[in-house]
């Protein structure tokens, strides 16, 4: 695992990227993770490559490799160097003390730059022949890659660039023994794959899933889902429009949803905050929503590039007055594009808006994923008036809306249909739509709101389980930190634990079905999330009311799989 | 808008729902709510062709005594929810009706942003210069010293000129109207319909029971048509008139030929029409 | 109990408020109840007197007389009225049929108005002579308050008021046997007295806690607190100032506090909503603010003037990322006085937002209460920065505003204060308010925020605790829910069931000291609450982990007292 | 505001944070920032009794810039903040500074009413036409046709005009400076801080990294002072002058002598002035 890291604006993320399409290219199973500053320029960023030949599910914990482009990018990441790890800083910008706990190399990437290649800019592409050399990358991926980026610019701006990358490759060769330290072996073959990040899978689900009006005012990091639609959704024939704020995002999704078109807006936690009371409207008025929240560390702007668990409460309890609605949590860039889909359709089908929580993690890292199979994709649509009155639907001629029914969805109609004219609205209503007020109404509309819940929770989408099913401790986690509890259930076989996890994708309802028996047959429950309070162990011990260990990181950063790993040594002592 | 429908002869009472409006005897929001009928019916409409949006508000009640669609949101909120729904579904015509609160006050950023738009729909502001549903306090139109509980002092904010703004704003079609002149009122909603873009028509809709200054009696005296020879392409003349306390003109103050809102996603979408599988294969491809 | 029903619009609502004004002149323990319809005019309305000799905590359940102005209000409130119960009737108006259930006496209320004083408004006071005459209310009293009402309109006007009265004590006389039936005697004098509604106490209240800042956007059934400060504020140099919307209002709030001011904004439901990102503001730039959330019936706009106990939820999680708020709820109308103090006090003392939750039952109500002894009235400020650097203040010349400190409080400045100058932030922050997005402040400083929440737990305000302390069953309860269940304790008592019941006025953080002993000694224990999920039970269950029973009620208008003993017997049979 | 302090002979340096601006090299703002330093300076003021209150955007990190008190809010609501604050302590000075984004998309109707109310504050607007700190999309102050990564086809929206929005909105001092000109700039905060009431200033403050339109270059060629003679009395000439697109002119387009915000809680507040505790026990003897 190489960490390259330096002043924002720099090109550190550049580097990175171009490092991390040669490796997937190359076969390798690949997972970045970014930070960025919340400043544009100025700022400390870096970028973070884990290449292995078994399937990753998180950034890992520890560096084997650290390339500081300066002194602030040594001071703040080297604690992250594991012991004999390798260390590697451009000397013209500083020199860090020796220490016996690592190697390190002093690489004039400016130097080499400036006086042998004559191009300053290249120091990032001689930095990219360094790792690739280290990695063991092949070289003509490299080359590749280069000519697609800097084509359009002439051959000689190519050849530059290769010469860079040679100049790289040639250092390593010569001052670091010649030989690949961390060479891994071509992965497993898992079929077609493609490179994407969280934001991008999610985006494409929502096209996958029928979403043809977007909506959204800009915010990091949920903005490249709106950038990303707006360069493709018009393709499809649905557009994109720039809001002035997240109120009236959401409520342009509301009237885009009685209109019978699938909407969609992307933001993050202030934006969600905002929303609130359109949220409210379409529980009420029973329309269709879908509403991500690309999560960041709060509480307010808090810190808008890094990551945290910590809507969740606000997804599932924002709201004045008794608010139905969906939480839905992907638990990796994989399941951004299929939860996209779900969040649609329930959405659909239970008429209520729908929160998907992705967060900075997802969003932002890429991912080697299969390619999505759209074969697989399932569309469910809305339950539609009848003109002929099927489905109890009207009432001395008048379309009864908000019928009582069995599982509380009634058929809708949408504008244009005939005979199906009826007031969304936000009052409290009878079945025909009018305000009513009277405690029958509404305690029996309540009671229909609230079915529906029943049923989604029902319908929610198959659990992420990892582990031993006879293990005596249990992890529940959500979103993506799931990854993070994969590999620690790994490390704790390793060590002889057995543990079994699980992460649903709807967290809201809590789906008793896939949720209650895995709770009450454990003897021990670890929640681990990035929030401060244990948001989601808060709902499971309301639920479910039995103590549960909370395991909450809190610093802006994922969870580390030692922290849980720990925490289930921990645990087994007690158990075993 | 569709006008496939003015084939069939409709009647008044094919516009109205079997809810009896719920206002005070007197208001002016009866004016408003007739001649939205009378509009209706010249243009031919066909009910299910129609969605009218409002916010929170004694006005914002009208979706409730219409027979077309309607959508009834929170308050402040109308063009947002009509800016969506005209995304979604261009074919519709959309009426937008609601109060000077609902449309200045927590919902001012919004207006500004639907001129901007140039979104193609008709919104009539049910302008009585209080918020009648909560019981009588100062709006944004309300006059320079008005009195309520909420200002006893009298209110200090300068009032909005809602026909101003909208010009200001980008609006392509600025036209006030007065309760108290159904036939006039109807005609300009006709004329806003028909108008491409965004129609703002400030009307002045008196609430007898809150608001004991700008009552019909008060109107009746300063209202008055533009003049005949009044140039409603000219914006600088329509500010100008605008700006006149005395008389207050009714009438099309500007009218403006520009490209509408849905004009622009319609020419996103010219960009290029593939299917959605192909459109994500192709992605698929270019990340792998 | 009497209720009097009718139109909106017709004088219903005055007719009661004569009758209750009468009725606390004279001695009576009193309470009020109104609904009114969200349209202005038409609809249903009614008001509700209790009088009795002892001390009223609910409204009641069950009707002595029903007076109904027509045929709507006969429908909609007959069912309320008790078995063998008095109905009133606008004979003008309808005829319903006979009933060996009840007694009832058509009175043309119209009739007499019309022809014998050719006074057709007069048919309220008309009323109001019936019911004075039925509950033995001195006429004395009844003129004076005429004369006080009607005196500005001139003698004459006068003169048909009182003819009106006598009119209808007359009828009372001459055709219903002519005594009081449901005369009470005086109560106990419990001291001076007031009649006033919950706004009107919580708006005193905020006077008294020193609030000299009133931001506010009308909405029912908060806008009279706005306009009762409005009357009055000026008066002591203070301000009320109408927003455009009601995140503008909480904005102003917290403009105002950094300025040093106690401010305040009162909301309903669909405000507090939209308040969520300010409040999170408030949280992380640590200032005080109080928002006071009038609740009704949600979602959405809902049922604006019908009382629900619903944005418990939204109070408590509102506001995305870890946002630490205090929420506190009166019991009763008099406490509507002393927790706008409290509020106050937390808001200055631990810096950050206090939500305080009164319904709409609190709020519309009028209440004989004891008379505020001001002299009780103890006000708690910020801890203030120091020049001298005191109090841990500053680091290298600069104040360190946001310093760690044992109880997570830091001194703070206020503008104008030499060397105290800092940057309120919504960013994540070091000790001097300098955006800060490392690890270790991140996690530092949410612990330092939530340092906060745990003494202001601590330091919560008394809780109401009602009943005998070795009941093996209790019940926990909030806000006007409360009064109902006192009541029903007495009630249980009667019937031999021993119960205890605590409501905190501290609902979150939860105050342990108060709430812990209480829930783990009771061998079962019961929520009634008035909205449909059981907010405050999930809130209990989250940190109990126990089980409780949920006395949901949630038709938009108070719980009844007998349900709760219905609960209580029903639980009884367990426990005993 | 205090002037007690012009008695110190104060350097820029007293204005100055020991926080380093992380802007872009070459980025307007630095220019803005200069000449709000150079602004303060020149009055006078007492860093202790000045607040310097922002939004979110690039531009909305200056209070971090600035030695003296500061609030730095969340997107789009500076003049409620700003409000609040002079309703508490009107005798602080306040100057509010922000983005385009920040003041029109999502604040634009908390200007509207800012602009309503006059309130006594002096509103720096660092227009970039772009949100900065989201990493470059369209902003209300864009023009037509502007593409970024989220209008990829063409910004549609007409363009809003911060001083005819001012004007319109009824804003008493109404100025356009340019981040290439700061001490023109500084002389235009003076005089706003000057003016009684609300004081707007739109900024051309370039966003080299992302708006490649609206470059120094671009403004260099079309700024221009407002002629000599122009008559910032006449709000209907103030409009014209707004209007045009070439020249841009720089200067104070319109000032107006009207009581302020401030003014108008004084007179509240002139009602009466009681101690609280009689007040309170008047109020008791009422209710009972
Ligand atoms: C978010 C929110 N704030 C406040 C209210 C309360 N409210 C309802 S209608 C209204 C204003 C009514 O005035 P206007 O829009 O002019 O309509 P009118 O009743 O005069 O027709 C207000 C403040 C609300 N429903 N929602
Ligand atoms: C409620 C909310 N929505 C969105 C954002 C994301 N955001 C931060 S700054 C900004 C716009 C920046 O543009 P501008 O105000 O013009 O300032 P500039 O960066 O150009 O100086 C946006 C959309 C946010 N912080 N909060
Ligand atoms: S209160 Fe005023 S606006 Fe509302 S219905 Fe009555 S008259 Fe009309
Ligand atoms: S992104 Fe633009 S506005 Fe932001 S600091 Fe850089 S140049 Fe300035
Ligand atoms: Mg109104
Ligand atoms: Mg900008």
């Amino acid at each position: 695992m190489v960490r390259i890291a330096g002043e924002s604006g720099e090109g550190v993320i550049s580097t990175g990227e171009l490092v991390a399409q040669a490796a997937a290219r190359a076969g390798y199973e690949l997972l970045t993770f970014k930070t960025y500053p919340a400043e544009i320029k100025g700022g400390h960023t870096l970028i973070q490559l884990r290449l292995s030949d078994r399937r990753l599910y998180t950034q890992g914990d520890q560096l084997d490799v650290l390339l500081a482009f300066n002194q602030e990018a040594y001071d703040k990441n080297v604690a992250d160097l594991k012991p004999g790890g390798l260390l590697i800083y451009d000397s013209a910008e500083f020199t860090p003390p020796e220490s016996g706990d690592r190697q390190q190399y002093a690489v004039p990437l400016t130097e080499i730059a400036r006086s042998q290649l004559k191009f300053e800019l290249g120091k990032n592409v001689v930095a990219v022949g360094v790792v690739a050399a280290l990695f063991d990358l092949p070289k003509e991926q490299l080359v590749r890659l280069l000519q697609e980026k800097f084509g359009r610019k002439g051959e000689d701006v190519v050849a530059k660039n290769v010469a860079a990358l040679e100049a790289g490759i040639r250092y390593v060769q010569d001052q670091m023994g010649g030989k690949p330290l961390f060479a891994v072996g071509a992965a497993e073959h898992r079929g077609e794959m493609v490179v994407v990040s969280g934001n991008q899978a999610l985006a494409m689900g929502a096209i996958a899933a029928g979403c043809r009006n977007y909506f959204g005012y800009p915010i990091t990091p949920a903005t490249d889902i709106m950038e990303f639609l707006a360069a493709h959704l018009s393709k499809v024939g649905g557009s994109v429009v720039q809001a002035e704020d997240e109120i009236a995002a959401a409520g342009m999704v509301l009237g885009a949803s009685y209109g019978g078109v699938r909407a969609m807006t992307a933001t993050s936690g202030p934006g969600l905050s905002l929303m609130v009371e359109m949220l409210g409207l379409g529980a009420m008025a029973e329309l269709p929503a879908v509403v991500v929240d690309v999560q960041r560390a709060g509480p307010s702007t808090g810190m808008p590039t890094k990551h945290e668990q910590g809507d969740l409460k606000l997804a599932v309890s924002g709201g004045h007055g008794e608010v139905p609605r969906i939480v839905l949590a992907p638990t990796s860039v994989e399941d951004c594009f299929w939860q996209a889909i779900n969040a649609f359709n329930l959405a659909e089908q239970y008429q209520m808006p729908v929160i998907l929580l992705s967060d900075t993690v997802l969003a932002t890292r890429t991912e080697k994923i299969p390619r999505p199979d759209l074969s697989k994709v399932e569309l469910k649509g809305r339950l539609l008036y009848q003109a002929d009155g099927s489905g109890n639907g009207h009432e001395g001629g008048r379309f009864k809306r908000y019928s009582f029914t069995a599982t509380g969805v009634s058929p809708m109609s949408v504008p244009g249909q005939a005979g199906g004219q009826y007031v969304a609205t936000g009052l409290e209503h009878g079945e025909l739509g009018r305000p009513r007020y009277d405690p029958d109404t509404h305690s029996r509309m309540t009671e229909k709101r609230f079915r529906k819940l029943a049923a989604a929770a029902a319908d929610a989408p198959p659990a992420d389980l990892y582990g031993d099913p006879s293990a005596e401790i249990g992890i529940v986690t959500w979103g993506s930190t799931m990854g993070a509890v994969v590999e620690a259930v790994d490390l704790a076989r390793e060590k002889g634990i057995a543990v079994e996890a699980l992460a649903p994708r709807m967290l809201w309802p809590i789906p008793d079905r896939q949720v209650g028996e895995f709770v009450r047959s454990k003897k021990v429950l670890i929640v681990p999330e990035v929030n401060y309070s244990g948001q989601f162990a808060d709902l499971l011990a309301a639920r479910y009311k039995r103590d549960v260990v909370k395991l909450s990181s809190y610093g802006g950063t994922p969870i580390k799989v030692a922290r849980i790993v720990k925490a289930i040594e921990e645990v087994g002592q007690h158990v075993g | 808008m569709l006008d496939s429908t003015a084939l069939i002869e409709r009647t008044l009472e094919d516009y109205k729902s079997d809810e009896k409006p719920t206002w005070c005897p007197g208001c002016g929001d009866f004016g408003v709510l007739n001649a939205a009928y009378n509009a209706m019916r010249e243009k031919g409409f066909d009910p299910k062709d129609v969605v009218v949006v409002s916010g929170i508000g004694c006005s914002s009640r009208i979706p409730f005594f219409v027979a077309t669609y309607g959508f009834h949101g929170v308050h402040g909120r109308t063009m947002p929810i009509a800016t969506g729904l005209r995304a979604a579904r261009p074919e519709l015509s959309v009426l937008v009706m609601g109060g000077d609160g609902d449309a200045f006050a927590i919902g001012g950023g919004h207006f500004l942003h639907a001129a901007r738009r140039n979104l193609d729909v008709t919104y009539l502001i049910m302008d009585n210069s209080i918020y009648g549903l909560t019981k009588g306090q100062t709006s944004p139109t309300s006059r320079v010293g008005f009195t309520t509980k909420t200002t006893p002092h009298g209110s200090a904010d300068r009032s909005v000129n809602p026909l101003l703004l909208a010009l200001t704003a980008g609006a392509t079609f600025v036209a006030r109207g007065f309760s108290g002149q159904p036939k006039e009122l109807a005609d300009l909603i006709v004329q806003g319909i028909d108008h491409k873009g965004l129609s703002i028509i400030d009307v002045y809709s008196p609430c007898p029971t809150f608001n004991k200054v700008n009552t019909f009696k008060f109107y009746r005296e300063l209202v008055e048509a533009l003049p005949q020879d009044h140039d409603a392409a000219d914006l600088g003349e329509a500010m100008l008139k605008a700006r006149s306390e005395d008389p207050l003109y009714v009438g099309v103050f500007y009218r403006e030929e520009a490209p509408s809102f849905e004009e622009g996603l319609e020419g996103q979408k010219a960009a290029g029409e593939t299917d959605a599988h192909d459109l994500l294969e192709g992605l698929f491809d270019r990340f792998s």
